[in-house]
């Protein structure tokens, strides 16, 4: 059995008796690239469910608004889902339980043993920028093929960076069903360092600035990179307040980065590093670049890492006396 | 309207009349800088503007003034918590500010000539029927209209808007005025009940009348039932949509319901047109 | 576009060495503002380069707050509250804290000098505290010069 | 119809930069898209298509649309272009977008002042698609790979030259100035045109049925469908603001000390906030309907007002998605459904 077949045998299981009434999943996309997010109330369309290496999308806000949206509702039974679930996805479900944006006993967490998910920026770039047609994957290969060329490329090159440094991607921090099957890939682990944020740090800080201007000044502030973030949930974002009007429409240098700086900040001691946002981009921005900073200062300053217990408190929404004050300007 | 259609005339506020007990509508009376933009703002009742509070923006506001009074452009202005609203109720009179328009359709005055006129309104919303109201009434075109019955009503007799006009519309023999309160107070010795069961008492049969019904969602709910059961055919009950609007020109696509736009193809539409449209307003 | 032509001072600042920095402070009702207060009614003399703001605590700081008077044009910005233990509102500013250590090291890394952002705990007995401390501020946003990150020298709007 | 040789392609590229300000796809920031060039070597020839649109040279994402010092309250424009536009290398379907704004800002004769400014002032030179997407589906929306539609001028790439040809007035006086640098075909040339024409149109293998759809759609409004396509949808812009037809905008005052600035800037019908009144009501409050809207504005609202569909297949939304919401698979689905 695969772990398609896998899932699929779980989720009719739980569809067919009655412990969810949904389940939220991937299911086949029209790009060779691309899968998409589906969502199945019925036990026979659960064929409709797939499982592949890219399976990039993070469910962990479909679950949030279908929760949110069920519980407007008056009088309704309260509803409770089941999610595919890879690691990140389960890594942002914690911190949605933390934050007291979901309850852990109205999901049911069918947990996947992910490889790693294909980087799609990657793959363009492997192939030349040439058009992709298929996108066939078979242990550590990769054949890209398109118009008149197919190439083979190791897996572990074109995976995506934030799955090259998850840690034990088999084991999820939430499980209530667990997928057995496993893929014959093992994806390659790198230990996390964050030598690209230490090595950022190295430049002035007018080449930092230089670095961050020249990237953002591209974005379009189509907000692809709030939406597809599981954490970005707020009903009115700041983006969009006009009472009072934090940023102007102009997509001119001061309100996009104003825009990029605020919403990076915003996943201060939150980020899951799950790479929804970057893939979301339509212009292509590192945005991983600057989340990982505010990752890093988490655990380097407060030994915190998100995604792990669903137990505690946000990091934001607690405090130690002892905490840091390093930073703190004292006259001379 | 200019040759540029995004550009306002410039006006200065020249008077600003607190409505409501509850202050939160004012009418504000502007007259042009230019004369000549005067003179290239033809409007009729119904149709609506959008007026520009220097860097706060634009909102579309019906007007409240008729054609036929020279010299002056008033609207009624209800302060919803949105920005601009909430900043032109902070200006004074002397203060300028932007008006472009006139933009919509407007009320039929032409093609109802020779009917009978009535004219129901609720609350906040009966700013264009006073438009119309104030046209009809105007010695050059009363003639032209037979009987004209006004019915308008409010939450409480605090909340009635232009009150020192009612009194005048009352004194006049040649208008059936009703005016109504949800709940009186104890000085209130007019009628008592919501707009539509007043409409009901009133209105008893079509006889070749036109109505224009303006007022919250739920009056105008009610009370076209109330003249279809009289027989009036849809074709002949009018009223004014409210939606965000922004370029008023049919070109920015939010005011859209279904393929009309209500800045171009409204704001006022008969209630045989609303029956066409998917119900997403 | 008019409004954004420099003005004269800040085109030339390098050879100017009268340039003064802007510095957007905001204060915390109970300590800091009443710190500022003191050093007022004291005659202490400290540098005119700060435009207050006061707050009801450093909690209540949003770091957006901070973001926005930098996109607005402060060369630099100044946080400052009461001592750790001395919250009128028993924790806010140990919870402000740990903000302000992600976004002066944030702000830090996408290149904005931590010559420019500030955070500090002034209290209401310390008026000559506070005058030192914005002293040292303003030396401090002076050592990088004026503010230009958010400026868009090529305008894209036509 | 003439040649222009390959090697000469950077002789006319400077020739027409004498006349006009030449925008052309260039790399920027790991994306194609128009840009004014300074020099022939940045045009990037070897592109399927711009990621980004390019009616955002007509229409850009943010424009001033007048400013006012309050001191004298009077609004000034901001000044016009005076040097007139070529557009090189804009694929067909996005020349056909152009036509299709071209409605929508002319409206019953309300013309957009800055739209028109712009409009009116290009030049368009197309280039034929001889490798179209996979995701394209020009065809199933009335135009095709070699449409010559919208085109001044129209260009298409053979193996040694490109074969250039005026379509209209405009086109005619470019081609005369030009002339010095074209060549006659030979007959082997004109065949080989003809045949990459034929393979170019049946490289499209995307093809939907949209036969009828419109006139469907008119009844779909409370159809249960709608309930199927927005649930994957978060809501972002991506699709709008790459789409070329798209156009919706929002207008907004900035001020700055004495000056108040009034812009436009593209706006986006899948926001919640795009339909919010200040009264706090909206009457699309949900994604179903914002999908919707977005489906119905295209394939039938518009069809409805201007007799055609506001879509010319480019595919841009259906590669840029998040999601892979896939804008083919909704109009199959409308299509397959009873109405």
């Amino acid at each position: 059995m695969s772990i398609e077949q896998n899932i699929r045998e779980i989720s009719r299981k739980l569809l067919s008796d009655g412990v969810v009434d949904l389940i939220i999943g991937y299911g086949q996309g029209t790009l060779p690239y691309a899968t998409t997010p589906v969502f199945i109330r019925n036990a026979d369309d659960v064929e409709q469910l797939i499982w592949n290496p890219c399976c990039t999308n993070n469910l962990a806000l479909y679950v949030r608004r279908e929760l949110e949206q069920a519980n407007k509702k008056k009088d309704a039974r309260p509803l409770k889902i089941g999610v595919v679930t890879k690691k990140c996805d389960a890594k942002a479900m914690v911190e949605l339980i933390r934050e007291n944006q979901l309850k852990r006993e109205s999901i049911v967490v069918i947990a996947v043993p992910c490889s790693g998910m294909l980087d799609k920026a990657k793959l363009h770039k492997r192939a030349g920028d040439r058009e992709l047609l298929r996108v066939e994957v078979s242990g550590s290969e990769v054949i890209l093929a398109g118009r008149g060329f197919e190439i083979k490329v190791n897996r572990d090159e074109v995976l995506r960076d934030n799955c090259l440094v998850c840690k034990d991607p088999e084991s999820l921090p939430i499980a209530d069903e667990i997928v057995v099957e496993k893929d014959d890939y093992k994806k390659p682990y790198v230990e996390d360092d964050f030598s690209d944020v230490k090595e950022h740090e190295k430049l002035s800080p007018q080449e930092r600035w230089a670095v961050f201007r020249a990237e953002f000044e591209n974005c379009i502030r189509c907000y692809a990179c709030r939406n597809a973030c599981p954490m970005c949930y707020c009903s009115e974002c700041f983006a969009e307040c006009s009472q009072p009007r934090w940023l102007g429409g102009s997509v001119e240098l001061k309100d996009v980065l104003f825009f990029q700086i605020v919403r990076v900040l915003h996943q201060a001691g939150r980020c899951v590093d799950c790479g929804a946002c970057a893939a979301a981009c339509p212009m292509d921005l590192d945005i991983r670049k600057y989340t990982r900073k505010l990752n890093y200062d988490a655990l380097n300053i407060f030994r915190f890492e998100t995604g792990v217990s669903p137990d505690d408190k946000p990091l934001l929404a607690t405090f130690s006396i002892d905490d840091t004050q390093e930073f703190i300007t004292e006259p001379e | 309207m200019g040759i540029n259609p995004y550009t306002p005339y410039p006006v200065t506020i020249k008077r600003v009349v607190v409505e409501n007990e509850d202050k939160d509508i004012k009418s504000f009376e502007l007259v042009f800088t230019n004369p000549e933009h005067e003179k290239a703002f033809n409007y009729l009742p119904g149709q609506f503007a959008e007026i520009s509070v220097w860097g706060y923006g634009e909102c579309p506001i019906g007007m409240a003034s008729s054609p036929t009074e020279k010299g002056i452009l008033r609207f009624t202005v209800k302060k919803t918590g949105g920005v601009v609203t909430t900043a032109l109720h902070n200006l004074q009179p002397g203060r300028q500010i932007g008006v472009r328009g006139p933009l919509g359709n407007s009320y039929p005055v032409n093609e109802i000539k020779g009917k009978n006129i009535f004219i129901i309104g609720g609350g906040f919303a009966f700013t264009t029927l006073r438009s119309l109201l104030t046209y009809l009434i105007h010695p050059d075109n009363r003639n032209n209209y037979a009987d004209i019955t006004v019915i308008y009503g409010a939450r409480s007799p605090g909340e009635l808007i232009y009150k020192d006009e009612i009194a005048l519309w009352q004194q006049r023999d040649d208008l059936n005025v009703y005016i109504t309160v949800d709940k009186a107070d104890e000085h209130w010795d007019g009628l008592e009940g919501f707009v539509p069961t007043i409409a009901e008492q009133v209105i008893k049969s079509w006889d070749n009348g036109v109505a224009f019904v303006c007022g919250p969602p739920i009056m105008i709910k009610f009370t076209i039932p109330v003249l279809l059961k009289a027989g009036f055919p849809p074709e002949l009950i009018y009223t004014s949509l409210e939606m965000r609007m922004k370029c008023g020109i049919g070109k920015c696509g939010r005011c859209n319901i279904g393929p009309k736009y209500v800045c171009k193809h409204g704001p006022i539409f008969t209630f045989a047109e609303l029956q066409q449209l998917p119900s997403e307003y | 576009m008019k409004q954004n032509n420099k003005p004269e001072k800040e085109k030339t600042h390098k050879a100017n060495p009268d340039w003064e920095p802007r510095i957007v402070a905001f204060l915390c009702n109970w300590c800091s503002y009443a710190g500022a207060d003191l050093a007022g009614i004291s005659r202490l003399q400290y540098p005119p380069n700060v435009r207050i703001i006061r707050v009801p605590c450093s909690g209540r700081i949003n770091p957006l707050f901070v973001v926005k008077a930098l996109a607005d044009g402060a060369d630099g910005v100044l946080v400052s509250g009461c001592h750790p233990g001395d919250c009128h509102y028993i924790s806010g500013n140990y919870s402000a804290r740990r903000k302000f250590v992600f976004l002066k090291h944030f702000l830090d890394y996408i290149g904005i000098e931590p010559e420019r952002t500030h955070f500090a705990w002034v209290s209401a007995s310390e008026g000559e505290r506070f005058a030192k401390l914005i002293a040292k501020v303003v030396r401090e946003v002076k050592k990088v010069g004026p503010a230009t990150h958010f400026k868009q020298d090529n305008c894209d709007v036509n | 119809m003439k040649l222009i040789k390959k090697n000469r392609l950077k002789d006319f590229l400077n020739t027409l930069m004498n006349y006009y300000d030449v925008f052309a796809p260039v790399l920027k920031h790991k994306k194609i898209r128009f840009q004014k060039i300074s020099t022939p070597e940045e045009v990037i020839l070897e592109y399927s298509n711009t990621h980004n649109k390019p009616t955002e040279l007509f229409f850009p994402q943010c424009e001033v649309l007048f400013e006012v010092d309050l001191k004298e309250n009077i609004p000034e424009q901001p000044p016009k272009p005076d040097k007139p536009v070529i557009v090189f290398g804009i694929r067909p379907c996005d020349a056909r977008s152009l036509q299709i704004l071209d409605k929508v800002f002319h409206w019953d004769g309300v013309d957009d002042p800055y739209y028109f400014a712009r409009r009116n002032n290009a030049i368009l030179i197309v280039m034929g698609c001889t490798e179209p997407r996979s995701t394209c589906f020009c065809t199933s929306v009335g135009s095709g790979p070699m449409d010559h539609n919208g085109a001044d001028l129209f260009l298409t790439e053979l193996p040694e030259a490109y074969a250039i040809e005026p379509v209209s007035e405009k086109g005619k006086a470019v081609f005369e100035q030009v002339n010095d640098l074209l060549e006659d075909a030979t007959e082997g040339e004109l065949k080989s045109l003809a045949e990459l024409t034929r393979r170019a149109e049946q490289m499209i293998d995307s093809e939907v049925n949209l036969n009828g759809l419109s006139d469907k759609l008119r009844g779909m409004f409370d159809h249960p469908v709608w309930d199927e396509f927005h649930l994957s949808c978060i809501g972002c812009g991506t699709c709008t603001y790459l789409c070329p037809t798209c156009h919706c905008f929002d207008i907004l005052d900035e001020k700055k000390g004495n000056y108040v600035r009034r812009i436009r800037f593209w706006d986006c019908c899948m926001y919640p906030y795009f339909t919010l009144q200040s009264s706090g009501h909206n009457p699309r409050p949900t994604q179903k309907q914002r999908v919707r809207q977005r489906v119905m504005h295209k394939f039938q609202y518009f069809v409805e007002n201007f007799g055609e569909i506001a879509c010319v297949g480019c595919g841009r939304c259906i590669l840029n998605c998040p999601v892979n919401l896939d804008i083919r698979s909704i109009l199959k689905r409308l299509m397959e459904v009873k109405g």
